[in-house]
């Protein structure tokens, strides 16, 4: 068997946002937006803004004025500065309803939204959580703990071998997001970690 | 991301009869892993659907009672994946997994690495795999047990006296081909004993010119070849039984494209005598589960071993349809050590099913056509049976195969197969991304194929016709 | 707003038989009109949808060669709108008029416009409809024809000696019932003839009591009733079969729920007696085309007339999945003055199959949830057919009646059936309106169904156990 | 038979108009909106900004202008940034693409648009349009005729019976919308009349 590996999987880095199943529409918000401001250039630059950045949906709305810009099928094969579909829904609620999305789905988009500075690991294997190499043992990693790039945080185990999970930045353990002794899936968000 | 997802089951499970399996995860995406979550549920089998990143949203996600996600899109980091697929089983307490077809269905490592660790494989074992997928001992095992293998010389044919040795052999017609060749040149049909001299010579000479090498070889020439299959179904106790064959000769580069249950041409001895065969192959190898044997027919009636499947096929469907014996349930029956719940004689050909694999692709260029399905509606009514896992809105991603649908029409006859596979097309609308459904609508009108007159060439003269005609204006 | 549209055919038309029409316009929308539609291009006939303001975007007009937009929504300005459906017919071209059900399918003035404008109707002869409409005309045909009816005594029972005559002529268990009366009061069930003075006394005073009149009458008393049709096909030579029975015993204030064929409890003597009477009443009448003969069954195997229709009905799939007969083709080709294309010999029950009607209303409750569908996807997969006229966002129109799909399994034996509409229904999405759809997997689950004892009042106690239960814990 | 009658329908008003099936027409109002700072080189400076970005849909509305660019059908397949037709939409309602709509009503959408003043006759029935009582009579009803409430316009058959249509409103027959002898269905506009 193939199987045998110490800590052979890389931690990876944190995976593509979730296409979120129902498009989101992020509004921003209008009142933080200077509105006499606003003129053809400005529209202009937002609009450059958008396309570069990984959004499905834009809305702007200030005054009487107000746009959306929506990005939607399959990513540009290409170029595309975004891989995942993206959408920008109107005033309207222009959701185009995902017929059969698994409504699993939908509530895991709900996940908490990423605070700056906060680094998510997560998991390259699927397979049973532990925050100690056995029961008695220290947890290698608990909030408040500085780690280090390399440092073991948890082991996960599949096919009965022990997979050490290291750290892939520096800094403090913020959040342990996993049960010890809970099944997680592939991409599963371990720990938070304040990069620093 | 989501932790390991255990929905709450539909409705109060209350299956009719006990479950083979309590839970069975299915190592699959796409139509066929729907289709094994169907089975399942019809008998109370809880399922687990692993799925790579590009798959969050399938259908075989949503309707599985628990769900993993393996890996990133690509299907060696995901699909192919052995130690995710496996560690998927274990957490979440899966006592058997369903291959479908295609990524690990015939990957016999993945088969002892299940045993090694207490899970059941629906499937043969490890070691027929091995001995199916190698050619040269499949072949071997055949010819032991009688199954007629497509004759030819044993390496160059040095003179033609061997050749008229070899021929008489493998009876007329013959092909006498260049070792070194390729584009029919080299390349001479033999009719008879009396022609092979010149013909022989001339491959000889020209193999020479064209490739400064005038070594040739000999193979039986088939007039007309038609690739027939036959289903087969077995047990752990040695039971083996057939299904009736399947008529596959519309086909593309070896890309099967339609796929009917009974053949068009076969007469009652001739079925008998391929099934028999088929049986005697399957029996040979100690088979159980779900098997295909795959047959080159002639025109005269000959029949060859081409190869075996040790896994269900995509056509699998017509089968179920004349037959009405569910394969994928026995597939599970069988591999919790059941007896088959069929003998042969209560296998019963009824009336007639086509399937046609409508893929994301120019219906006539055959490039890939991913993307999203914009507006969708499959047809229904009567003899038809949809298998897909597409849904509106649905994004067909590049990473995998771009099969979207398998519409299968069937009929008390094969007139009235044919005119729901026509109506069934003409009320399909997938709007978003291309499909070869206008292709098929194409074919299905064609005088040959209502005939029932084609070949495994078929498909390259209709291409060509196509070029002359690809509007599609009436003959 | 658009001309009559004549649409490009889809495809090259190479009907495989010739076309017993040309040309057919199907007065009807939904489910049905879609039906008849995909029946007419298996034939390779042009079709006429018509259509209300209500349903220009309905599939039924999608998918139909031509359209005409003959009124505004409600169906007596359109559906139901003689003179507009005719010069549709005219406008056109059409040869002939398919009712569907419902609307002008048993309006036999209808049927008597199409002959004198020269129009071919699919259904019997106004003669036929108008005879068999008239309940009282209905059932002195069927007592001449020896068809069994309810027995009960003619009129008024003014004695216990009367009463002890009609109770013997007509079997016990009878009913006495005040002729006044209702809800129960006066009203006795009589098991024997020991029993019988005391009870006719009891319910005349009790009647005289209750509405001041002591008159009573007589009746047979049914032990758990259940709905037995027989389909009936006829052509214009007098031909007449049956395609066996199917039982519509889940039905709620009359109206169907789940239908299914063959019946769980007829023995085969049974069934071939009701089916033997059945075609009795149709030749007696002189039937042809499609008919259906709907009989009570007491628990001890007697059955009576009830009434018969003249038409196609909404449960025929059930039956054309078990006999593989396609039974509004067959409509066209006796329409057509075709012979019937099987005989009695031929026509073989296979399987089992469950018809669940899905309607757009709340499930326990039964208001209607009329709507636009926000998402949607049928079940596929083996043994399932879908009969609807609904995509992803159709809006669903007030003005018409609810049903939005019919979901019908297919299984070998009655319990593949079940679980394939269990997880039928399970993978069935409807999002944007409220269906039937939970009701149905509730039944599905429910021992009674499964074990095949229900009857006609099987709902009332069923909807009484959802109101102790509405959650649908285990039991 | 209780089809006797003789121009028992009346004439009904003008139907709703048809809902649009398909994302509706291009229908650039530009030039007809004069807006404070946002004029017509603006809104083609914009356009062709859209046009290169990878966006699905772009909407905009100051004022009493809007509008809206949807790029659609199969994605461009190679990474041209406007492969796909460009639709251009205006004040229009935000319809959910009908998925399966029939394609007929896509094309009716087309029909023009209703311009303020004129009313249109529409048929009652369905039947064969007929501009006059027999073909060597004049017609009914010409352009450049006035016409009066009650006035017959046309005669309709159906069912072989001549059931004359009268006009509902008082004004100038500008066109006729039917060719002589043709079917007509139920709502079906015949003439084009200019109330006055």
């Amino acid at each position: 068997m193939s199987t045998s590996r110490k800590k052979s999987a890389a931690v990876k880095k944190t995976p593509a946002p979730r296409p979120a199943s129902k498009p989101a529409a992020p509004k921003v918000p209008a009142q933080a937006v200077p509105v006499q401001a606003i003129g053809l250039e400005e529209i202009k630059s937002l609009i450059a803004l958008v396309g570069r950045e990984p959004f499905q949906e834009f809305e702007f709305e200030a005054g009487d004025m107000r746009f959306r810009i929506r990005k939607d099928g399959p990513a540009p094969v290409i170029q595309a500065p975004v891989a995942a579909p993206i959408v920008v829904a109107a005033p309207a609620p222009q959701v185009h309803p995902m017929p059969s999305a698994p409504p699993a789905a939908a509530q895991a988009v709900a996940a908490p939204a990423d605070e700056p500075g906060i680094h998510y690991v997560t998991s390259p294997i699927v397979g049973t959580f532990y925050r100690a190499s056995n029961p008695t043992a220290t947890p290698f990693a608990s909030p408040g703990d500085f780690v280090k790039p390399g440092q073991t945080l948890c082991i996960i185990e599949a096919m009965k071998l022990m997979n050490e999970i290291e750290s892939d930045v520096a800094g403090e353990v913020v959040k342990v997001l996993v049960e010890n002794g809970t099944p997680v899936e592939y991409g599963e968000r371990l720990f938070a970690v304040r990069i620093g | 991301m989501g932790a390991i997802k255990r929905k709450a089951p539909a409705a109060v499970a209350a299956p009719i009869d006990t479950p083979p399996f309590k839970k069975v995860l299915i190592a699959n995406r796409g139509e066929i892993a729907l289709r094994v979550i169907l089975a399942c549920k019809e008998m109370g089998i809880q399922t687990v659907a692993v799925y790579s990143e590009a798959d969050r949203n399938a259908l075989h996600v949503r309707f599985a009672d628990e769900e993993v996600c393996i890996g990133p899109a690509p299907s060696s980091k995901s699909y192919l994946n052995i130690p995710q697929v496996i560690a998927a089983a274990e957490v979440t307490g899966a006592e058997a997994i369903h291959p479908g077809y295609g990524f690990l269905s015939e990957n016999a490592h993945f088969v002892e690495v299940c045993l090694a660790c207490g899970i059941t494989f629906i499937g043969p074992s490890a070691e027929i795999i091995r001995k199916m997928g190698n050619k040269a001992q499949a072949k071997a095992t055949m010819l032991e047990a009688g199954v007629p293998l497509m004759p030819g010389s044993d390496g160059i044919v040095e003179t033609v006296e061997e050749a008229l040795v070899v021929a008489e052999q493998i009876g007329y017609p013959v092909i006498v081909k260049a070792s070194a060749g390729g584009g029919g040149r080299g390349m001479r049909i033999v009719n008879n004993a009396e022609e092979l001299p010149d013909l022989y010579n001339t491959a000889r000479t020209e193999a020479k010119g064209a490739f400064g090498d005038d070594s040739v070889y000999m193979e039986k020439y088939l007039l007309e070849p038609r690739h027939i299959e036959v289903q087969i179904m077995g047990d752990l106790f040695g039971n083996v039984v057939h299904l009736g064959e399947r008529e596959c000769s519309i086909q593309r580069r070896h890309q099967k494209l339609i796929e009917e249950s009974p053949s068009a041409v076969l007469t009652p001895e001739l079925r008998q005598r391929i099934c028999d065969t088929a049986v005697r192959a399957a029996k040979a190898v100690g088979y159980y589960n779900a098997g295909t044997i795959e047959f080159l027919l002639d025109k005269r009636g000959d029949f060859f071993f081409m190869e075996m499947n040790t896994r269900v096929q995509v056509e699998h469907p017509v089968t179920e349809l004349v037959t009405s014996i569910d394969i994928v349930k026995e597939q599970l029956r069988v591999a919790a050590g059941q007896k088959l719940s069929f003998r042969q004689e209560d296998v019963v050909q009824k009336g007639h099913a086509i399937e046609c694999r409508i893929n994301a692709e120019d219906p006539f260029k055959f490039t890939p056509s991913p993307g999203r399905i914009t507006a969708l509606h499959f047809p229904g009514g009567p003899g038809i049976r949809v298998d897909t896992a597409m849904h509106q809105d649905a994004v067909i991603p590049p990473h995998y195969d771009s099969m979207v649908a398998k519409l299968i029409a069937y009929g008390a006859n094969r007139t009235e197969a044919i005119a729901r596979m026509r109506r069934a097309l003409d009320t399909l609308v997938i709007e978003g991304i291309k499909t070869t459904a206008p292709l098929h609508r194409r074919i299905m009108d064609h005088p040959d194929f209502i005939s029932g007159a084609f070949s495994t060439k078929w498909m390259e003269t209709f291409m060509e016709e196509l070029k002359r005609n690809p509007a599609g204006d009436p003959r």
